[in-house]
């Protein structure tokens, strides 16, 4: 996880330089950098859960400032407030988990926490709650369902920063606390269920919503959503390390993805619809072919890294409960899907945009393109960390991380698959991608029938997804206004009536009582003499005499 | 005089030294010249120098009397630094009345 | 006991250096001497020795309090150098009295009999009158020097009383005799001896400023030179709820049910008090007198909460504080100097003029509030969480409630500094004191950061 | 008898003693009254078989400690009535106060018995010879800590009584 975090960070830092070259902010960019770099890191080498939540907090803070970067732009900063309010979400629950194991454990070092819960029984009230509550953290975090909203308006920072918050870092401590707290989840079995349907539903929902998508980044947003999904999915079935080799390989070939997002964006000069696109392949030849290495790496294609790690949850997942499997391999084609749409409608294809932005068509500087090659190279072979013993592979991965996980596995007894199912999954899985690239291509190349220029006379199913579920609607209507309408009532009667005046006068009173209290400092000596006779006297009687 | 132990209990050295003791604290609060006001403080302490005492010799241990002898140099010292410290009061404002020394408060 | 040796060699050594003229070696003297004490006390690590039928114990305990305040007098001689700068006089005097002073609060925090108490406390506050008296040109410091000794040497009757009635009731002055007797009374106080117990209490309560017994404080910081404000605030106050500590530790084992009572409403209005009259100070050094009057309450939680890991919570706990408050003073005498008060006011604009400055204080305040990652926050964190596991809930919520409270005083000196406009005057800070406040900030930062280089798990 | 009767004889006379340090006006007069306080508590020390201590305690109190006070008073000069007393009801409350917290003290002690360890009219604790050993035996440390004690008390007197004038203030 600390080579994740500096090493992709460390990528994305040379390729800021040259995105952000000229940038009015270049100073305040590099310096929010560093610090969510170092509070991720503090989050990652915390050794108990206080230092990790110092180090949460830092990242939400940072990812605050960096999403609100562009400060001029109201939907950019409402974007980042999003962001900030949900994750505060998610941290509530989290700081509760945190008391509770404080109070339930008498630490908060997770060494001693793990071995005095093995003590507690399994599915013990106590240890759901806690895990309920450190997993509402996490999914404030990673962009869960009902808190994932944020994610794909957090686009409104500047690339580097999609790329560093949805790859490498922030999202993906959600998972790695859920991981690391590996022992307290396997004693949990209820939530361990809630995580894994929880990331179920995310996957396939977020999936579904990034088909119709227009804007590049949000698709890769949503793709990320549903990643997410899937490790949490991975988690839920207790498979702690197919989560942690799929975090690692989607750092790789997401941050790539993003990278070479923002390369794109860079060439067309800002602009991120997919629709106006089109073609770029011949202009931007390393970047086509990077996002395409990513594409094939994200979609599962062997041998490339997605294809070992969402496999490997896929199997997983299918060991665990058949069911499960089935939808989440649709999630899986989905996003086989929605890849190759973006890569087709984008760098395939006639170009769509105005002859302006034709002109201005070149590829970027070499600081943005190396990062993008060392990322697209970690992407197509990232899979070799843990190839899993049926391709004869060593699972490194699995023997390095095997000593934090030792003691959440001991506790779940994991059955293995029979060599025949493992590889008629994967058979069947292959077929499933090959055919979903194939109807992208078809679809959104040959025929040109997924583009249709307006949104007008949609069928009901992919505008609803184009409208991604309504979910924004459905929280604006839900909570939102509902909100409102009662805010704007408190405003008005309780606000300035009730509260205006408690608040006042508790503040009116706290100052009144400073006020009046520091007179009893009179300066006199007798009367301070005379004030603590009185004391010891009062200490002594009801102590000593009434007793 | 070795009898004394025989014929007085110990309660009566007790509530003499409180006697005392209260005499001391009353002549604190009441005072308002910081001269006396260190006499009884003297006062007070030289209760419980006789109450240590007694209890010592009651016990029939040392340790009481030693305390004692401690407690001396104490007050001893404490007097010194006390009386330094009004006659500087008495330098800079010419009395020693404590209830005008309050510039600083609130 | 290297450690009592070597300080009071230290100070013989200054006075003698001050006789000599040797101004220059003074300073340098005194660092070089508490640096070696400090190894010295760090050496006899889990030695745990006591000395001369236990009137001393040198356990972790001793030894981990004694560090902290030798570290904190180091830091406060760190400020000495820029501080006395006016006074030709090679001040030995003020240095040997301070020195003499810590060595009172290391027998405070190291006694195993009550004689070992009462002089570490006499010790103590004998060097503390005269250092509050040390400005003898100020009136206010005149005024300081006399209230702290009329109602110290007032106080000092009843500890003392408390002691002797102890001893009649235990018939012994050693903490284990007293531990014996206590475990063999069975749950049967004798009178006397509560009565005895209360008044050491009350005699230690007085020392760290707690409510009602805390009416010197706020006047005497006022008055005394700025500096030994400092030393009071953070040394003593330390040295006393250690001293109290240990009491309860040693002797009291089981016998929460006696004191838990009082102390809780004792904590309460401390917590209370403190905050609430701090609200309305105009003066940096009184609002300081306030908080550290409403951060005794905080810590007498941590005594209150008494288990295994309460001791080592206090020590994180004074630690941070003294080293915020150090800190602090540092500031507000700089301000002092050049504006020649310490309000508010005088605050305006330093966050412009002088970065260095407004950013240390800022630290400071912040850690005194227990904002995170600072170490005040570590500490009120561990601390309030501690005590609502031991059953404390009400006293936390006042606590915090207290801490919420306390954000409207520590804040005044912030806002003052970075949205007030100043007139642009300076601080006259040398590069060393800028470089020991920068010194003590990361301190304070690092703590917060890697508490577990203090706090065991 | 003759001891009972002297005990309370002294009693009578220290406690006669201590008001009129209260009631008199001149400090002189307090001071002298102190000086009988401390003879009679002297009395009580050799009635309790400390005879050692008795002789220190005149020493150092009726000899050391009284002649600074009367050196002070004399050499402020300040041997004035005091110009204005407390207000009345400040004195009735002190008084209330203090004998509150006298009669709580006598409410505390009451039924205190102490269990005698051995007969304590032959006791030889107080004399020299065996306070001596002990002291330097047992009390090693605090005797040593206690010169500290005094050079403290020494550096402040002579600090803050000297008259040397500073011309530039810190604060």
């Amino acid at each position: 996880m600390l080579l994740i975090v500096t090493g992709v960070g460390f990528i994305i830092h040379v390729y800021s330089v040259g995105y952000m070259k000229g940038d009015p902010g270049y100073n305040r960019f590099f310096s929010y950098m560093n610090l969510f770099v170092f509070s991720m890191l503090l989050l990652v080498l915390a050794d108990n859960y206080l230092v990790l939540f110092i180090g949460w907090e830092g990242v939400g803070l940072c990812s605050y400032l960096l999403i609100g970067f562009w400060f001029r732009n109201q939907a950019f900063n409402n974007a980042a407030k999003k962001a900030f309010i949900m994750n505060r979400i998610g941290d509530l629950g989290f700081l509760l988990g945190i008391i509770l194991i404080f109070t339930t454990f008498g630490s908060v070092d997770f060494s001693d926490v793990f071995s005095r819960a093995t003590c507690l029984s399994v599915g013990d009230p106590t240890i759901v709650a806690i895990t309920l509550l450190l997993f509402v953290g996490a999914i404030g975090k990673s962009a869960q369902i009902p808190l994932y909203t944020w994610l794909p308006d957090a686009m409104a920072g500047p690339t580097p920063v999609s790329a560093m918050i949805h790859a490498a870092t922030m999202v993906t401590a959600g998972v790695y606390m859920v991981a690391r707290s590996g022992v307290l989840y396997a004693l949990a079995p209820p939530t361990m269920a809630v995580v894994a349907i929880t990331g179920l539903i995310t996957a396939v929902f977020a999936a579904s919503i990034a088909i119709y998508q227009n804007d590049i980044k949000k698709i890769l947003a949503y793709s990320t959503i549903s990643q997410l999904g899937f490790m949490f999915l991975a988690l839920g079935v207790g498979a702690f390390t197919s989560a942690m080799f799929h975090l690692t390989t989607h750092a790789f070939f997401k941050a790539l993805l993003f990278l070479a997002a923002g390369s794109v964006i860079h060439a067309m000069g800002g602009g991120q619809d997919i629709r106006k696109m089109g073609g770029l392949k011949k202009k931007l030849p390393w970047t086509y072919y990077t996002f395409l290495i990513g594409t094939v790496a994200i979609a599962g294609v062997p041998p490339f890294s997605g294809f070992f790690s969402k496999d490997e949850i896929l199997l997983q997942t299918f060991s665990a409960d058949p069911v499960f499997w089935i939808v989440g391999f649709t999630g899986s084609l989905m996003t086989v899907l929605y890849m190759f749409r973006l890569m087709n409608l984008t760098f395939l294809g006639n170009f769509r945009g105005t002859s302006d932005q034709q002109h201005h068509l070149y590829e970027s500087p070499r600081e943005m393109l190396i990062p993008l090659m060392i990322l697209a190279f970690l992407s197509a072979i990232g899979g070799v960390l843990n190839v899993p013993a049926i391709f004869g592979g060593s699972s490194f991965l699995e023997h390095a991380l095997h000593p934090v996980f030792a003691g959440a596995q001991l506790l779940l007894h994991t059955g293995g698959l029979t060599l025949n199912t493992g590889v008629f999954l994967l058979v069947v899985t292959l077929i499933g991608i090959l055919v979903m690239a194939y109807l992208a291509y078809q679809l959104y190349v040959l025929d040109g029938k997924g583009l249709k220029p307006d949104d007008a006379n949609r069928r009901f199913l992919p505008h609803l997804l184009f409208q991604r579920y309504y979910v924004d609607e459905l929280y604006r209507k839900s909570i939102i206004n509902p909100l409102l309408a009662l805010s704007g009532f408190l405003n008005r009667v309780v606000e300035f009536r009730v509260i205006d005046w408690l608040v006042n006068g508790v503040g009116r009173a706290m100052v009144w009582s400073g006020n009046t209290l520091r007179y009893i400092q009179t300066g006199h000596v007798g009367f301070y003499l005379f004030m603590m006779i009185i004391g010891i006297i009062l200490l002594l009687v009801f102590n000593v005499l009434i007793r | 005089m070795t009898e004394t132990l025989m014929v007085i209990p110990i309660l009566h050295y007790l509530t003499f030294c409180s006697v005392l003791f209260g005499i001391g604290v009353i002549g604190v609060l009441v005072k308002r010249n910081a001269l006396v006001i260190l006499m009884s403080i003297e006062l007070m302490i030289n209760s419980i120098n006789l109450l240590l005492a007694a209890f010592s010799t009651y016990l029939n241990d040392p340790a009481g009397q030693i305390f004692v002898f401690f407690i001396m140099v104490v007050a001893a010292a404490e007097v010194a630094v006390g009386l330094a410290i009004i006659v500087l009061i008495f330098r800079t404002t010419h009395t020693i009345d404590i209830d005008v020394l309050n510039k600083l408060k609130w | 006991m290297s450690t009592i040796i070597a300080l009071a060699v230290l100070g013989i050594i200054t006075l003698f250096l001050g006789v000599m003229k040797k101004k220059s070696w003074l300073l340098p003297g005194i660092l070089v001497g508490l640096a070696v004490a400090l190894g010295l006390t760090l050496t006899g690590w889990n030695t745990d020795i006591s000395f001369y039928h236990r009137m001393l114990v040198m356990d972790n305990y001793a030894l981990a309090f004694n560090a902290v305040l030798i570290f904190s007098t180091f830091l406060i001689f760190l400020f000495a150098h820029h501080y006395y700068q006016p006074v030709e006089r090679p001040l030995e005097d003020v240095y040997t009295v301070t020195l003499f002073a810590l060595l009172g609060a290391v027998l405070m925090d190291s006694y195993g009999n009550l004689i070992m108490l009462f002089l570490g406390v006499e010790t103590l506050s004998i060097a503390l009158y005269i250092l509050a008296g040390s400005h003898r040109e100020a009136i206010s410091s005149n005024e300081a020097t006399l209230k702290y000794f009329l109602l110290g040497s007032f106080i000092s009757g009843f500890l003392l009383f408390g002691i002797a009635l102890i001893y009649g009731a235990a018939h012994s002055f050693d903490l284990q005799d007293i531990a014996h007797f206590v475990s063999a009374l069975n749950g049967e106080w004798p009178p006397i001896f509560l009565a005895g117990l209360f008044l050491i209490i009350i005699g230690l309560a007085f020392k760290i400023a707690i409510v009602p017994f805390h009416f010197w404080a706020p006047d005497v910081y006022e008055g005394t030179p700025t500096l030994l404000t400092a030393f009071m605030a953070s040394v003593v106050k330390t040295a006393s709820i250690a001293a109290l500590y240990r009491l309860f530790s040693t002797c009291l084992h089981g016998a929460q049910g006696i004191w838990e009572s009082s102390l809780w409403i004792l904590a309460a209005l401390t917590i209370l008090l403190g905050n609430l009259t701090g609200l309305y100070q105009p003066s940096a050094k009184r609002m300081l007198a306030y908080s550290s009057i409403a951060q005794s309450g905080y810590m007498i939680l941590a005594v209150l909460a008494f288990s295994s890991r309460s001791a080592n919570l206090l020590l994180f706990y004074t630690l941070s504080y003294s080293i915020a408050t150090i800190t602090a003073f540092g500031i507000v005498l700089l301000v002092r100097e050049v504006r020649g008060n310490d309000l508010f006011t005088a605050f305006n604009g330093l966050g412009k003029n002088n970065p260095v400055e407004a950013f240390c204080m800022t630290v400071a305040m912040l850690s005194l509030t227990g904002i995170p990652p600072l170490a005040g926050f570590v500490a009120k964190f561990y601390l309030f969480s501690t005590a609502i596991g031991a059953g404390y809930l009400w006293l936390v919520l006042i606590a915090i409630v207290g801490s919420a409270v306390s954000v409207g005083y520590y804040f005044k000196p912030v806002i003052a500094m970075y949205l007030r406009e100043g007139d642009g005057m300076k601080l006259k800070t040398p590069k060393s004191y800028k470089a020991f406040l920068l010194f003590a900030t990361i301190v304070t930062i690092l703590l917060g950061v890697l508490p577990f280089m203090v706090l065991k798990q | 008898m003759f001891t009972t009767y002297l005990f309370y004889f002294l009693c009578i006379l220290a406690i006669y003693a201590a008001l009129m340090v209260l009631v008199s006006r001149k400090p002189i007069h307090s001071v002298l009254y102190l000086v009988l306080v401390f003879f009679a508590i002297a009395g009580h020390y050799i009635l309790l078989n400390a005879q050692f201590l008795a002789v220190v305690h005149i020493i150092v109190y009726a000899g050391a400690i009284m002649v600074l006070f009367l050196f002070t008073v004399m050499l402020l000069n300040l041997n004035r009535e005091e110009t204005s007393p407390k207000a009345g009801w400040v004195k009735v409350s002190a008084i209330v106060a203090g004998g509150l917290l006298m009669l709580v003290m006598i409410g505390v002690f009451r039924g205190y018995e102490m269990a005698v360890t051995s007969n304590p009219a032959l006791t030889q604790i107080g004399l020299v010879k065996n306070l001596g050993r002990i002291l330097f035996d047992d009390y090693i440390i605090p005797f040593e800590l206690s010169s500290v004690l005094f050079l403290t008390a020494m550096i402040g007197a002579v600090m803050l009584g000297k008259k040397e004038q500073i011309k530039k203030t810190y604060d």
